[in-house]
């Protein structure tokens, strides 16, 4: 404990030393128990003083340090490694800041400054003088990534992360990858088809052999912390051979007795128990649908591949960093809303588009040749009463883009767009003057007065006061009605709840900051990215999704993470287990273990974040915080106080 | 100008420092790979450094980016030049790309400057603050703002008159008029434009009077008269020193306008107008602030509820738009306009009218690639050839864009962006050849 | 030419001509400077007043003015009984 | 009171945290905004870790007055802090009561990064109250 210590007192060219009286400072202080060396001098954060603190550091054997300078803001860190060039411990420096909270402060009181700073440098010394060498907490970390979620973004981040070398295990809960996308026709900027974006993706990594893709497959289970994730997943069988007879299989299909909706096409249309994902299909063959199934063995009759011997399977993997690509889903309307299940011609956007999709030629629904189609926006969001307060941010462009589409397909289409004013933000404005080009009408509501769907003499129609003809009370009888369905966060959130994921105002997944660490969460190691963060557009959705892969890459490419070692200690011998602290760590650090004979707590090194507030609810005072203990915080007191 | 060309070779070259090129510079450091940045201006940090807050958190946008500015500096893989222009860039071959850089003389020596002023003091000089946005002058030698990174002096040598005061009283001797424009051809296996963007300049507009009617600003004009190292005290009409207190903002100023040559959408100005009227009725609480727009863009995570929170506050909503500006006697201004809810054309004063200004392309980006065409989209902007699978690709392989190169977008958007650009450029660093 | 620490200004001398604009520029701020802090000695004073005594366009006065409350010559003062303007008085 | 005291100011401690109040005092520095000089600072990581023990150990050693710097809303470690920095206060006053201790002898305020100003005015207020209440 008898430390022999070097003290550095900096004029910083005038900007200390005009108001405090530093060689006062070295004076009051060079006596002080344990220090071995006071200097002062002109700039302690120059090359010269650097130096010549490393010298003394080697010469006399120094194993404690304090600088007395500018904020550690600034300059903590280059000392601290001036220390280490010295081979001292880097944790036996303390850092005093006698310029922004003693010369600047009080440049007004140049008596005040200087005995201000002597008790400042007073008490840094009587902090180091109790500090303990301390090492960085080094944990090995897994060289492999769980991506959960197998839509565009979960594809697109897995691929990355192989394309750097890590392996990746990408779990999907559906028995298809490809998520929304797949789900969509001609995409807006690139004209691809949604199929054909999920079908590069797919085969780009199908064929990599660090790759792992699970399809049928949940997680179940998670243990473990950064570095060292323990994932339980269940994978459920397809009933269905991986090689089959595509002929037989049809055959199989045509002879199902069973039809339940499909989700594909938003239940639009029925599919069999026995079913493909048409047109986006991956992986390339059908699945049993085991829970509408009754085992009527008409389809194994037919097809040789079908086996329901197949077992459900359960999957442990370890891997060293977790990345979320759930998703969304699309907003259901309540039954009445507009006149949704109330008006067969009522339907939401995300089943338009399927029947874009679908239909060829003529765009029929119902057995009826549509003509007008009146689009209602901003349903389920931004809503006035409801709980969605947000923007869905992808809609309006989502919108235009299928209308402009539909016109394209089909012949004599005339949309109505009823709104509450586009966001086609950036350079998707371009689309929005395109559909006014092309004769798309446009009306907007005011905020608290939302259009009306009505039916009068077998016709629907709409009713508006619109905003851009002064609120004239405008009214179109449409064939079809389109609702435009925000994205709402997945209503099943079981993985997010397992991994204790944090979720916003809005219910999406919430990130530690949106400028500064926008895909991490306040779960080490665990990253997120794609809608299931909030709305985004594809390219948005990808964007958040290689930069997740790279933070959850830069987490396990060293093998090894090195953790600040500051962080909560508990003694063995006061700790009387009453759960206190447990409860109030933000990040379930804390847990109950046995010693010798009681319980006791202990601290996860690798998640405590040495936040402390542990520390005040501890009915014994078992807990401290290292570099921060009572014998650290009352010692600076007594200096302080100059006693 | 020295006629001898340095050489030296990182594994990626970074053109521009501001967030998203810091952000991709450090997850490329932080893997491991040697970067280098290159930045036009004095100091790292780009726009962000010096903006006031940010929507929708309301954090405090300077004290967000100089730990991460920090960052870049400190860290050991990352070096800097700043005050440098990049001449070409030549691909030479795979993994091989050339970069002929232009360092222009601080007239400081960077490593011995420990900012402490004296020589700023010292210059008798006073110019218009490009810092400030030239609403107060600075000197000619002079620290670009209070937390430049780095925060080191430098000359103005157009503006010197030569005194040599700055000289006399620098206690570390580190005024350097000795010092040359320097050349170094840089070899790098990628290259991250991070190139940002151009404010629209309203003087483009004559019939808003920006640059003759004294007390119609730009929105960045606004943001620094906001920040915490804003150039007044208070809020002030730069006319004639008078605290406003009936400010206007007019969206949409050079953007989806096919007059002005911009018809795209730029993405930020209706949630930082949005900001700066919440700011504004914090620091002038008796302040009326009237927003004029054509449509209110609060699409973004937490935006709306920013937007309806700004209604609660008071400002004021119109949906209408601008025709005409023209200054009163005592420098008020009258805005005539087609208000849309009303379907009829008005007219209304205010004593402050803050445009709010559109985001530009940077034109360098046309002129930095030499042999192999770095594309550029209808706009201007630096072209994504897979806007959806792979957002940050170019024409050029092994070139990836970051942040607003590719369009209008806004901090978090550039960020992620960024994250992108630098997980693109390390996965190509890391498949061999 | 040899050049010496500290006076390294006299080798940028032989080698560049300061601009007319540089030179003319510090005369007209030296004559601002002087003016207003004369004009400061005495009385607190509002940009208004400083205006008529600088004979200039109001919105330079404001930018001089400002400039030289941001080098710490002039502080602000008082602000008027309608809360509109403030008046300029001299940093001592 | 005991423990003795250098002159007639009152002597505050300030707990401030690390990566949010911090800044703003380095900057009031910085703007040489002016203070009194018996304000003392001691940084931890978060307001919501200070223990009742150390601000009672202050006022025993002779602090007149004791100032939480709270992180706030901005607290890096999550939303809980504030609720919990609270209630660090209201244990504190009880212990401050059973000690015949003035409970407006501790103070708190969040003082985000750049609540410069802020901080300012709070410790002259504070250092005002102390004088005039300087026989509690």
């Amino acid at each position: 404990m008898n430390k022999k210590l070097g003290v550095y007192i900096c004029h910083c060219g005038g900007n200390i030393s005009d108001y405090v009286d530093v060689e006062k400072v070295k004076q009051a202080v060079e006596n002080e128990e344990g220090v071995f060396i006071a200097k002062t001098t002109i700039f302690a954060c120059g090359d010269a003083n650097q130096k010549e603190m490393v010298d003394d550091i080697k010469n006399n054997n120094l194993d404690g340090v304090v600088v007395a300078s500018c904020s550690p803001k600034l300059h903590l860190l280059t000392f601290r490694a001036v220390t280490e060039r010295g081979n001292m411990n880097k944790y036996n420096y303390v850092h005093v800041n006698i310029r922004e909270q003693a010369s600047w402060a009080h440049s007004d009181n140049k008596e005040g400054a200087t005995e201000k700073a002597i008790l400042l440098v007073k008490s840094a010394i009587a902090k180091v003088r109790l500090s303990e060498p301390l090492y960085p907490i080094k944990i090995s970390s897994k060289k492999a990534v769980a991506v959960i979620g197998a839509g565009v973004a979960g594809m697109r981040a897995a691929i990355e992360l192989s394309n750097m070398g890590c392996p990746v295990t990408l779990i999907e809960r559906d028995h298809f990858v490809g998520g929304r996308v797949a789900q969509w026709d001609v995409l807006f900027t690139t004209n691809q088809t949604g199929k054909e974006l999920v079908t590069n993706l797919y085969n780009d990594l199908i064929n990599r052999k660090n790759i792992t893709l699970l399809t049928g497959a949940e997680v179940i289970s998670n243990a473990g912390s950064i570095g060292d994730f323990k994932v339980r997943i269940k994978k459920t069988p397809r009933y269905i051979k991986e090689k089959c007879n595509d002929g037989h299989l049809l055959k199989a299909i045509q002879a199902c007795p069973i039809e339940v909706p499909d989700d594909f096409n938003f239940n639009i249309t029925n599919r069999k128990a026995i079913y493909h994902n048409f047109p986006s299909e991956y992986p390339h063959y059908p699945v049993i649908d085991i829970k509408n199934c009754t085992r009527c063995g008409e389809c194994e009759k037919i097809c040789e591949s079908v086996d329901f011997t197949q077992k459900e399977e359960i999957i442990e993997i370890e891997v060293g960093s977790i990345l979320m690509a759930t998703g969304f889903d699309s907003y259901t309307p309540a039954e009445g809303e507009f006149g949704y299940q109330k008006f067969d011609t009522v339907i939401t956007l995300p089943q338009f588009k399927r029947i874009i999709d679908l239909n060829d030629k003529k765009l029929t629904f119902k057995g009826k040749e549509v003509k007008s189609i009146v689009y209602i926006y901003c349903v389920g969001s931004r809503q006035i009463d409801g709980d969605n307060k947000y923007c869905s941010r992808y809609c309006c462009t989502s919108v235009i883009h299928a209308a402009i589409q539909t016109k394209k397909k089909f012949a004599n289409i005339q949309n109505y767009h009823f709104t509450r004013g586009i966001r086609t933000y950036g350079k998707q404005e371009i689309l929005y003057s395109d559909s006014l080009k092309s004769g798309d009408i446009y009306l907007q509501s005011y905020e608290e007065d939302p259009p009306v769907v009505l039916r009068e003499n077998g016709n629907t129609l709409v009713k508006i006061n619109d905003i851009l003809t002064g609120g004239k009370e405008i009214s179109v009888k449409a064939d079809l009605v389109v609702l435009v369905t925000g994205m709402i966060p997945r209503k099943d959130n079981k993985v997010g709840a397992l991994l204790k994921l944090p979720k916003g105002r809005d219910n999406f997944f919430n990130e530690i900051h949106m400028k500064l660490r926008p895909v991490e969460t306040v779960i080490d190691g665990i990253t997120i990215s794609g809608a299931c963060q909030g709305p985004k557009n594809i390219m948005e959705s990808v964007n958040s999704a290689l930069s997740a892969a790279t933070k959850s890459f830069s987490y396990v490419s060293k093998g090894m993470l090195a953790l600040e070692p500051i962080i909560a200690r508990i003694d063995k011998n006061l700790c009387t287990w009453c759960g206190a602290c447990a409860e109030a760590c933000p990040f379930d650090a804390i847990s109950v273990e046995k010693d010798e004979n009681k319980d006791i707590a202990a601290i996860n090194n690798s998640v405590c974040k040495g936040c402390g507030m542990c520390l005040p609810v501890c009915p014994v005072n078992a807990i401290n915080l290292i570099a921060y203990s009572d014998n650290e915080i009352e010692s600076m007191i007594d200096a302080l106080a100059g006693v | 100008m020295s006629s001898e060309k340095i050489n030296t070779s990182f594994d990626a070259l970074v053109i521009g420092g501001g967030i998203a090129g810091g952000e991709s510079a450090l997850n490329l450091a932080n893997n491991g790979f040697r970067v280098l940045i290159i930045e036009k201006d004095l100091s790292i940090g780009g726009k962000m450094i010096l903006l006031s807050k940010v929507f929708p958190s309301l954090d405090c946008s300077a004290c967000i980016t100089t730990p991460k500015v920090s960052e870049i500096s400190r860290h050991p893989g990352i070096t800097i030049f700043t005050n440098s222009k990049v001449k070409s860039i030549i691909k030479k071959s795979k993994n091989d790309f050339e970069a002929e850089i232009i360092k222009y003389p601080r007239y400081v020596i960077t490593e011995d400057c420990t900012g402490c002023q004296l020589c700023e003091e010292a210059c008798p000089v006073i110019i218009p603050d490009q810092y400030q946005y030239n609403l107060v002058g600075r000197k000619a030698a002079y620290i670009p703002f209070s937390i430049a990174s780095p925060r080191v002096a430098a000359i103005d040598i157009e503006n010197c008159t030569l005194c040599g005061a700055c000289e006399k009283v620098c206690p570390t001797n580190c005024i350097d008029f000795t010092q040359e424009t320097e050349e170094y051809l840089i070899k790098a296996k990628t290259v991250v434009v991070a190139t940002g963007f151009n404010l629209f300049d309203p003087i483009k507009i004559p019939r808003f009077g920006f640059g003759s009617y004294k007390n119609v600003l730009t929105s960045m004009q606004m943001e620094r008269q906001l920040a915490p190292t804003r150039p007044f005290n208070t809020i002030l009409r730069p006319g004639d020193a008078k605290v406003p207190d009936n400010l206007a903002y007019v969206l949409c100023t050079g953007s989806r306008d096919v007059t002005i040559g911009n018809p795209i959408c730029s993405q930020i100005c209706c949630m930082y107008s949005i900001k700066q009227a919440q700011l504004l009725m914090g620091a002038l609480p008796m302040a009326d602030v009237t927003i004029y727009y054509i449509n209110i863009r609060s699409f973004g995570k937490g935006f709306e509820e920013f937007y309806s929170q700004a209604k609660g506050m008071g400002v004021d909503f119109i949906k209408g738009k601008i025709g005409k500006i023209t200054e009163k006697e005592n420098g008020n201004l009258i805005l005539r306009y087609e208000d849309i809810n009303e379907n009829k054309v008005k007219e209304s004063e205010h004593d402050m009218v803050i445009l709010s200004v559109g985001v530009l392309p940077n034109p360098d980006n046309a002129t930095l690639f030499h042999g192999e065409e770095l594309k550029l989209d209808p706009f201007s902007f630096v072209n994504q050839t897979e806007p959806l699978a792979s957002p940050s690709r170019t024409s050029i392989e092994g070139v990836f864009a970051a942040g607003t190169a590719t369009g209008p977008m806004d901090i978090p958007d550039s960020i992620l962006s960024a994250g992108s650009a630098s997980s693109e450029a390390i996965s190509y660093l890391i498949k061999k050849p | 030419m040899e050049t010496e620490k500290g006076k390294t200004f006299k080798y940028m001398r032989e080698k560049r001509e300061v601009s007319q604009a540089a030179k003319d520029n510090l005369k007209k701020f030296n004559r601002i400077k002087k003016t207003v802090m004369e004009a400061l000695q005495e009385n607190e004073l509002s940009i208004d007043q400083l205006t008529k005594i600088l004979d200039m366009p109001k919105d330079e006065v404001v930018f001089y003015v400002m400039s030289l409350v941001k080098y710490g010559f002039v502080q602000t003062g008082t602000i008027d009984e309608m809360d509109e303007y403030f008046s300029y008085k001299l940093n001592k | 009171m005991p423990g003795g005291k250098a002159n007639n100011n009152p002597k505050i401690l300030v707990f401030s945290t690390e990566k949010i109040s911090d800044p703003a005092i380095d900057m009031a520095g910085l703007l040489k905004l002016h203070y009194p000089p018996t304000v003392y600072t001691i940084s931890i990581p978060c307001s919501s870790g200070v223990k009742p023990i150390w601000i009672m150990y202050a006022y025993e050693k002779g602090f007149d007055g004791v100032f939480i710097a709270a992180d706030g809303s901005d607290c890096p470690y999550g939303d809980s802090c504030t609720e919990k920095t609270g209630k660090i206060i209201g244990h504190t006053h009880a212990l401050m009561k059973e000690m015949d201790i003035e409970p407006a002898r501790l103070r708190m305020a969040a003082i985000c990064s750049v609540c410069s100003e802020s901080f300012v005015k709070q410790m002259k207020s504070f250092n005002e109250y102390l004088l005039k209440n300087s026989n509690v």
